[in-house]
């Protein structure tokens, strides 16, 4: 059920431009998986479901209305009628099956497979041995039915994200590998010119199914813009939005400026940077230690160094993430206690170790932020600033004691308490390779885990936050990470884009969203 | 000049004469001024080295500007930038006069063989320079500083293996047309041996081009073990270095000037320094220079 | 002539196998996982196997590098891991304006390096010899990064010169050249003087004012094609050189080449296109140098081809 | 054409117009202390169609003189006093804009060093033109047929192609005449020849001469020759001008200068001159042990790529080669420029692979690997450019001593000693030990390289045109430090040189060669006495006489150069049998050129 009334202010047609630094690597969903084309792919695709505009509640989307069977394993998705592809095919439920069969495919080497973990057949197709997900069935051209393999409350959240987007089967075979430079989809966009390495033309799909959207004619995002040029050009009206965001060297001036701080949105971000301390080796094997760490760290200062932009954490979960455990008090800054505990658990003397870092400002500034911090209760870190890869090839390794996750740091896929745990915290990640670089893994937190997402029942929800919140209390309790802040968001737009501020600061889709801003003149 | 015998001129040592050149005399002010400070910097620098101080920055987190407590301002940490200038200096010199004397070194030794033996030697030498030359020398440092551990004489070492071949490649031509000189026959024809002819007799003519390369490569090794920092694989924060500071806030360039400008000009005046001092060793150690200006 | 070319071109090809042979291996040494990236935080063991298998990265490297030359044989670049394109198609799009870069650095580098160690040599042990020295040094001494964003914000926010950055015309063209050339004017300047005031001395110096020639006859017809001469054969090694500095300019001007691409790939370990780069500007430098090799005996008729 | 009546010619055409006037010309340079004159108070006149040579040892001023003329003095010198007239302007107070006007048009020169004075990068032809149009609003075109006209008029071959020709492809000779066209292109009024042929072959030096003497004769230019060789001197010169020091010591015409010199210097310069045939034969020395035998020494180099990088061409420097040193005895090496005499010199001092034998001291040597250390300090080479031949960087005593240290003669004290002794004896002053090579003349740079040489007592000594570049006065105390070197020491000696004068008054035996062979060989008396071969004839009937009463016998004039030594890989040269004609003395049949 779609409650978002559209802003009546709205104006149709015009254009924007955006930057980014790094150019788009792909715009197939299955493939796509950085901040920075998951908003173009939000624009060119649509899924079943969808989140209403600026918030992170779900909403149906190429789905007209979906049933939940009593045991949570059926979910029966009545497709909406008349929507065509951007190649002017109308969508049927064969493309739903096909698309995401499609993601699971090995062959595909979607990033995003793992996702789609619950749905019968998974396996399966995984091991090679089923050409398709059996659980995916087209009951008639307008009805899809998905069968699970075990409950799962996150999965209405799966089906909205980019994975699951519908492909027109024929486009993506036309296009063979290319398919994420040729992207055909249903969505409020399509593209119109891409040159590599220099701009992309998103062009308004005037066929759009959903009624009045999207405002704008075009977008062209002008890729391999340096985030300090790209904001001179803002302040000289070339640009629309920054997509990198205002650059920290610039922030004060903009913030200084009233007339431009007011062109500044500032919102959440479904975002926790944190250190991550190797539970299976000493000295982190000690919680005792590893909650010493959580006190020595003064995340006021740290926010401080980053001009404020981020709100000091005291557990994993961000504020604006359902299951947030408001009255959770986490580690106080507390150095003497930290030393104290230290010295309980045989570090009188502190201990060397080594603080793993992202070699993008401000993130090597921030581990000497911590670094300061922790040589001030005796532990000496020192630190290795290294490229992004490097660094996750160590955590992944456990070669890392310890490591500060900016830059990889979690932003979620979908808002779910759930999608913070498993990966990173749970037991599936803290194998060799896994992306769980504590390697912290407690099977009872993972049976908790289990049992709060077969509570698919939407009545049970609230008892569901309930258990997560209790969870991540527990893992705060192990101390397996330090969480240290979550990041806000700060976009800046032109003088003359309009929209509600929602927009510019929507949780999924970074930086705007290009559906509902438009242009005022 | 007739065959009458001249009145003997006075000779001085090479020190006595280069301390005669007053802009010499500068710049060997310049890099005492530099050593002294690298070696002394505990002693004389107004705080610690990565102290982060409260009152370095303002509650927005912006660094101070030159004054007061600071003189030279602060960085993005709150951290002195005075201190950390004068702590930069023992990497930024170990860079520019080890790392980049190393690159020398086995450049001129390999330039210097490939173009006075040729032949096979010479042939094999000289392919492998351009081979090495036409690798990307950044890609190159990459991956060695990422198989090796970062470290301040690993990146030395890395600056050295990537900055050698221009050297080898202009010493190559110059010793293969040296050794084609008649005095080099001559020594050959008194029975000189290679080393000796080498020793003697070809490095002192290279001299002046060994120092045009040392003189102009300070800054560029020094700038490159910046460009190694921020790619994560130069000297590890938050040890300091001219380069990496520059690197570390060049964005701020309008925000906080000063970020850049000081440890800018320090690195300009090392290598001007090193420059005077080595233009005024080559005339001085050219005897066919003497006392022309 | 044709024996010549036809053992530089055996040459060129040993190098440019030793070139993607050197790579190959330091990149398959690097610790740094390529398929972690593109199975992504959430993927399975399996499923991180199955990509191995499917990219061949399970292979043992000496298969893996035959492959890869089997591949380039064929002129198949290989595809990216993760911008999932043909590696050849990535990098000729980005071909163009990176060739246009240098070729505007060059020319920047070679009439600022040039023009200025003229006037240096001709006012030797003055004051704006001095000035120029000073100068050169600066050149040499500024980080690119730095100087970029200083024209930028000179020439194109305050003064509007130019646009801020961008790709298209001539004068888009202008500001990223003098940032990359800048550096290599500070070298030349140097060389041009102490090789101009080497020539200065030559008798056919003296041949030439004897005859009565204007003073700039002398210096520009006499004087800078013998002056010019070792100049020449560093135009060759300059190219090595500008690949470093490609990164940081394109990305300041945001000018679409191959620096960009190659920032990216390194940073992911990319490993198709950090190969696909790399053979690239091997291939750009040895052409460098071959023409280097080329022209000088264009200017210097004492010279053979050897 | 003859040029028999050149002497009278010179005679009758005495014109009365003074063309170009100096009077008290002083020239100085700017040191830390002050000016310091380079010449002083020089004045002279010169009139339309007359020669006037300006004679003197190297260093007293000649050259600065002429340039004070052309206003091309180096930056730190300047003409202080006096005034240097040109048809009654005033030269030196001219602005540097008119003064080029006047440059090349009106006042033209010949420099000294024919190899260095052009342009390497540009053609002659290019050149040319240049020069032309500075001066004269022609087109491109019409200055080509000008240059081309005066090509013609230097008599070089193939005038067209030279044109499109790069300096490096001439000879010396060549070039030379290149740098006399670019002069007289313009008909100046003036012309001013700096040592034209110090650097060339006789018989190039005897064709440049007769150029000019044509030129002088045809166009009326006036001459200035400056030169230390006094035999040129009396074959050209109207008048003379000697300096000294920058001074003027003697001036005269010339048959009074050579008849009856004034000055004791003047008289001493014309004493050291060598002259043809003014040694007495002496009696052959009782035959004594060989100290250098070469058998069939045969050197070649491999030039040119072809596709597999194999040598297409070849140079046949030495071919089969065969002579015999004794002990205590000077035998030269004469013949033309590229004939090969280097390379023997080279070859012996083991700097280049040979075939053939080589016997040193009894050694007998079959490659050049066999020649060790041990092998050279018996055979020692004195190289042809003394100024070359020093590392400019190091002290002359330390050069001098290297041998002695290479070959771990003595301790260092000793040495010392044995170099200061050596400086001495080569006429050095202890006191120089410690200077740089630049801070000498070329005549003592020349005992410096021949100090080195005997510092190891060596049997043979190769001197490699080791006069040569030296003027008469400083050449005659080298020769007499070598012959008595020869008689103290016993030393013997490999005189290679191509002045033949200087030869005949210093060599026991003789051989001339041609293209890498040996075309007549005897003792001096049979080779210069009797010569047998026309090319020798041809050598010793080139070499100008030092009396302007001498008069020259008319000869056939040569456009035609030295033939090459390069040949086709497949196509070697043949092989010249000499035959004794008696005495010892052999001749080659008649071969090649
Ligand atoms: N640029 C200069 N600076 C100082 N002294 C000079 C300079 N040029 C020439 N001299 C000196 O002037 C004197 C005369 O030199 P000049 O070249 O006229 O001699 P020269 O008679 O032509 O000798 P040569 O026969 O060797 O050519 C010499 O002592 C020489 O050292
Ligand atoms: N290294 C070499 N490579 C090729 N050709 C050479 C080499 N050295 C000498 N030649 C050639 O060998 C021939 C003999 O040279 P050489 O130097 O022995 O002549 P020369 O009689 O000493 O002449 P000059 O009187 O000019 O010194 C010349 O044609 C020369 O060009
Ligand atoms: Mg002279
Ligand atoms: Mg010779």
């Amino acid at each position: 059920t779609d409650t978002y009334t559209p802003d009546p202010n709205a104006k149709e047609g015009g254009s924007i431009v955006i930057t980014y630094k790094d150019d788009v690597a792909t715009l197939d969903p299955a493939i796509g998986y950085d901040w920075q084309n998951w908003s173009m792919i939000k624009s060119l695709f649509d899924g079943l479901m969808d989140y209403v505009p600026g918030t992170t509640d779900l909403r149906p989307g190429l789905a007209e209305s979906y049933e939940i069977s009593e045991d949570g394993l059926t979910y029966t998705f009545k497709l909406r009628p008349g929507v065509t592809f951007h190649n002017g095919r109308e969508m049927t439920a064969e493309d739903v099956v096909y698309s995401l069969s499609r993601v699971t495919d090995p062959a595909t080497q979607s990033p995003g497979a793992g996702f789609f973990g619950m749905i019968e057949g998974f396996d399966a197709q995984m091991a090679g041995e089923a050409e398709s997900l059996s659980g995916v069935t087209a009951v008639d051209p307008q009805t899809v039915q998905i069968k699970l393999s075990r409950p799962d409350a996150t999965f209405l959240h799966v089906m909205a994200l980019n994975f699951a987007s519908i492909v027109p089967q024929e486009a993506v075979e036309a296009a063979g590998d290319d398919f994420g430079r040729q992207p055909v989809g249903t969505g409020s966009f399509k593209l119109a010119e891409w040159t590599l390495g220099q701009r992309l033309v998103f062009e308004k799909n005037s066929d759009y199914w959903r009624e009045g959207v999207p405002y704008l004619d075009q977008i062209t995002f002008e890729v391999g813009q340096e985030p300090v040029v790209a904001l001179l050009r803002l302040q000289n009206g070339e640009v629309d939005v920054p997509g990198d965001g205002i650059p920290p060297a610039k922030f004060q001036e903009v913030m200084a400026d009233p007339a431009q701080a007011e062109r500044v949105v500032q919102g959440g971000q479904l975002h926790t940077g944190y250190v991550t301390m190797n539970v299976t080796q000493p000295p982190f094997d000690n919680v005792d230690v590893r909650r010493a760490v959580n006190m020595a760290i003064n995340k006021d200062r740290i926010t401080q160094i980053i001009n404020g932009r981020a709100v000091p954490a005291n557990q994993p979960l961000p504020p604006s993430m359902p299951g947030y455990a408001e009255n959770h008090e986490g580690y106080a800054y507390d150095p003497e206690g930290a030393k104290e505990l230290l010295a309980q658990a045989g570090f009188a003397d502190g201990f060397e170790t080594e603080l793993y870092v992202m070699n993008t400002d401000p993130n090597p500034r921030i581990a000497q932020a911590i670094q300061q911090d922790l040589a001030a209760v005796g532990i000496t870190a020192s630190i290795q600033s290294l490229a992004q890869a490097n660094v996750i090839e160590a955590g992944g390794a456990g070669t890392a004691p310890m490591i500060w996750s900016g830059g990889m740091a979690w932003i979620a896929d979908f808002p779910d308490p759930a999608n913070f745990y498993y990966p990173i915290l749970g037991c599936a990640g803290a194998v060799e390779g896994g992306w769980n670089w504590s390697k912290y893994c407690n099977e009872e937190l993972d049976a908790k885990a289990t049992e709060a997402d077969s509570m698919s029942d939407p009545a049970m929800a609230d008892q569901r936050l309930a258990l997560w919140s209790e969870i991540y209390t527990k893992v705060m309790e192990d101390a397996a990470w330090a969480p240290v802040f979550h990041e806000e968001r700060y976009t800046m737009r032109s003088p003359r884009m309009g929209g509600d501020d929602a927009l510019y600061v929507d949780p999924v889709s970074i930086p705007v969203n290009y559906d509902y801003v438009y242009v005022t003149e | 000049m007739s065959d009458a015998a001249l009145p003997e001129p006075r000779r001085r040592s090479a020190l006595g004469r280069l301390a005669r050149r007053p802009l010499a005399l500068l710049g060997l002010a310049i890099i005492s001024v530099t050593v002294v400070s690298a070696i002394a910097a505990p002693w004389i620098a107004p705080f610690g080295r990565d102290e982060q101080l409260f009152e370095g920055l303002t509650l927005e987190g912006a660094p101070m500007p030159p004054g007061g407590p600071f003189l030279l301002g602060t960085d993005l940490l709150g951290r002195d930038l005075l201190t950390r200038i004068l702590y930069g200096a023992r990497t930024s010199l170990v860079i520019g006069v080890v790392a980049n004397g190393l690159a020398l070194l086995i450049g001129t030794l390999v330039g210097v063989t490939a173009g006075y033996f040729r032949g096979w030697l010479g042939s094999l030498l000289m392919r492998f320079t351009d081979l090495m030359m036409a690798f990307p020398a950044l890609l190159l440092a990459i991956c060695l500083a990422a198989i090796f551990t970062p470290s301040l004489w690993i990146v030395a070492l890395v600056i050295a293996l990537v900055n050698w071949v221009q050297v080898a490649r202009v010493l190559y031509t110059e010793t293969t047309s040296l050794a084609e000189r008649d005095f080099i026959a001559a020594e050959r024809a008194i029975g000189a041996g290679h080393g000796r002819i080498l020793w003697l007799h070809i490095l002192p003519h290279l001299v002046p081009t060994i120092i045009v390369w040392g003189t102009l490569g300070i800054s560029t090794t020094v700038l490159l073990e910046a460009t190694l920092s921020f790619l994560g694989i130069g000297v590890q924060p938050p040890e300091p270095s001219w380069g990496n500071i520059i690197f570390e806030n060049q964005t701020y360039f309008q925000a906080a000037p000063w970020l850049v400008f000081f440890p800018g000009m320090a690195i300009l005046l090392m290598a001007l320094a090193f420059n005077l001092v080595g233009d005024a060793l080559r005339d001085v150690l050219d005897p066919t220079q003497r006392g022309r200006g | 002539m044709a024996a010549y070319l036809a053992r530089r071109l055996v040459e060129s090809v040993l190098i440019l196998l030793g070139v993607t042979l050197v790579t190959f291996f330091l990149l398959y040494v690097l610790p740094a996982d390529p398929v972690r990236q593109i199975a992504g935080r959430s993927a399975t063991t399996e499923t991180v196997e199955s990509i191995r298998r499917q990219l061949g990265l399970d292979q043992p490297f000496w298969v893996q590098y035959g492959r890869y030359l089997w591949n380039l044989l064929h002129l198949d670049l290989g595809r990216s891991y993760l911008q999932r394109s043909n590696v050849s198609e990535l990098i000729w799009a980005r071909l163009p304006p990176t060739l246009l870069l240098m070729a505007g650095a060059i020319v920047c580098e070679l009439i600022l390096g040039l023009t200025m160690g003229i006037i240096a040599a001709l006012r030797r042990g003055t004051a704006t010899d001095n000035g120029l020295m000073i100068a050169s040094f600066i050149g040499v001494s500024a980080p690119q990064f730095v100087v970029g964003l200083l024209m930028l914000y000179v020439f194109a926010v305050q003064l509007r010169w130019f646009p801020i950055g961008g790709y298209g015309t001539l004068a888009h063209l202008v500001l990223p050249a003098l940032t990359l050339g800048i550096l290599g004017a500070g070298w030349y300047s140097r060389m041009m003087r102490s090789s101009m005031v080497e020539v200065l001395r030559q008798d056919f110096i003296r041949t030439a004012r004897a005859k009565g020639l204007a003073r700039h006859r002398v210096i520009l017809r006499h004087a800078l094609p013998n002056a010019i001469l070792p100049i020449i054969a560093m135009i060759g090694i300059d190219i090595g050189i500008f690949m470093g500095g490609i990164v940081v300019v394109e990305s300041v001007f945001g000018w679409p080449g191959i620096g960009q691409l190659a920032w990216q790939a390194i940073q992911r370990v990319d490993i198709p296109i950090i190969m696909g780069v790399t053979l690239v500007s091997a291939v750009a430098i040895v052409l460098g140098n071959l023409l280097a090799d080329l022209v000088t005996p264009l200017i210097d008729p004492r010279i053979r081809l050897r | 054409m003859t040029l028999a009546e050149a002497p009278k010619v010179r005679a009758d055409a005495a014109p009365a117009e003074t063309v170009l006037s100096v009077d008290g010309l002083t020239v100085s340079v700017a040191t830390e202390t002050g000016l310091r004159p380079l010449v002083q108070d020089i004045s002279f006149a010169l009139k339309r169609g007359e020669t006037l040579a300006i004679a003197g040892e190297s260093g007293s001023g000649k050259s600065i003189t002429s340039l004070a003329v052309m206003g091309l003095l180096p930056a730190n010198v300047r003409a202080t006093t006096g005034a240097v007239r040109l048809a009654g302007t005033d030269l030196l107070r001219l602005p540097e804009a008119r003064m080029r006007a006047i440059r090349g048009d009106r006042v033209a020169m010949i420099f000294q060093e024919p190899m260095t004075s052009l342009n390497p990068v540009m053609t002659v032809g290019a050149q040319l033109v240049e020069a032309i149009q500075a001066h004269e609003p022609l087109t491109r075109r019409e200055a080509q047929a000008r240059a081309l006209g005066a090509l013609k008029s230097v008599r070089l071959s193939e005038p067209e192609r030279r044109l499109r020709q790069f300096p490096h492809e001439l000879s010396g000779g060549m070039r030379q005449r290149v740098m006399i066209a670019m002069a007289i292109a313009l008909r100046p009024d003036v012309l001013i020849a700096d040592e034209p042929t110090t650097a060339l072959d006789v018989t190039v030096q005897r064709e440049v001469l007769d150029l000019l003497r044509d030129l002088r004769r045809e166009m009326g230019t006036a001459i200035i020759l400056i030169t230390h060789d006094m035999g040129v001197v009396a074959e050209m010169a109207d008048r003379v001008i000697v300096m000294k020091d920058g001074r003027v010591v003697e001036e005269g015409p010339a048959i009074r200068i050579f008849d009856a010199p004034r000055e004791a210097y003047t008289q001493t310069l014309l004493a050291a001159v060598p002259r043809m045939g003014e040694r007495p034969a002496e009696e052959p020395p009782p035959p004594r042990p060989s100290v250098c035998v070469l058998r069939d020494l045969t050197v070649h180099f491999d030039v040119g790529r072809g596709l597999l990088g194999r040598a297409t061409h070849r140079v046949h420097a030495v071919e089969g080669v065969s002579l015999e040193v004794r002990q205590g005895e000077t035998f030269a090496l004469v013949g033309e420029s590229g004939c090969g005499k280097s390379t023997i010199a080279k070859t012996i001092a083991g700097l280049v692979p040979f075939a053939g034998e080589i016997e040193i001291a009894g050694r007998k040597l079959h490659s050049q690997a066999d020649i060790t250390r041990a092998v050279r300090r018996d055979a020692q080479i004195v190289f042809q450019d003394p100024a070359a031949a020093l590392d400019p960087r190091m002290r002359v005593g330390d050069l001098v001593a290297e041998p002695l240290v290479i070959h771990g003669i003595g301790t260092p004290p000793e040495r010392h000693a044995t170099v200061e002794a050596l400086f001495e004896r080569v006429g050095l002053s202890r006191a120089q030990i410690g200077r740089y090579p630049h801070e000498f003349s070329g005549g003592q740079r020349q005992r410096i390289c021949i100090a080195r040489a005997l510092v190891l007592r060596p049997k043979l000594i190769v001197a490699d045109e080791s006069v040569s570049a030296l003027d008469v006065s400083v050449q005659a105390r080298v020769l007499q430090l070598l012959k008595e070197l020869r008689d103290e020491l016993g030393v013997s000696f490999l005189f290679i040189s191509h002045d033949m004068a200087v030869v005949d008054a210093f060599a026991d035996r003789v051989a001339v060669m041609f293209l890498g062979q040996i075309m007549e060989m005897g003792t001096r008396a049979q080779v210069f006495g009797n010569p047998h071969h026309s090319y020798t004839r041809r050598l010793i009937e080139a070499v100008p006489i030092p009396d302007p009463g001498h008069v020259r016998p008319s000869r056939e004039r040569l456009a035609s150069e030295v033939p090459s030594p390069v040949r086709r890989r497949d196509d070697p040269p043949r092989r010249l049998l000499l035959r004794d004609v008696g005495g010892g003395h052999l001749v080659a049949e008649a071969g090649p050129g």
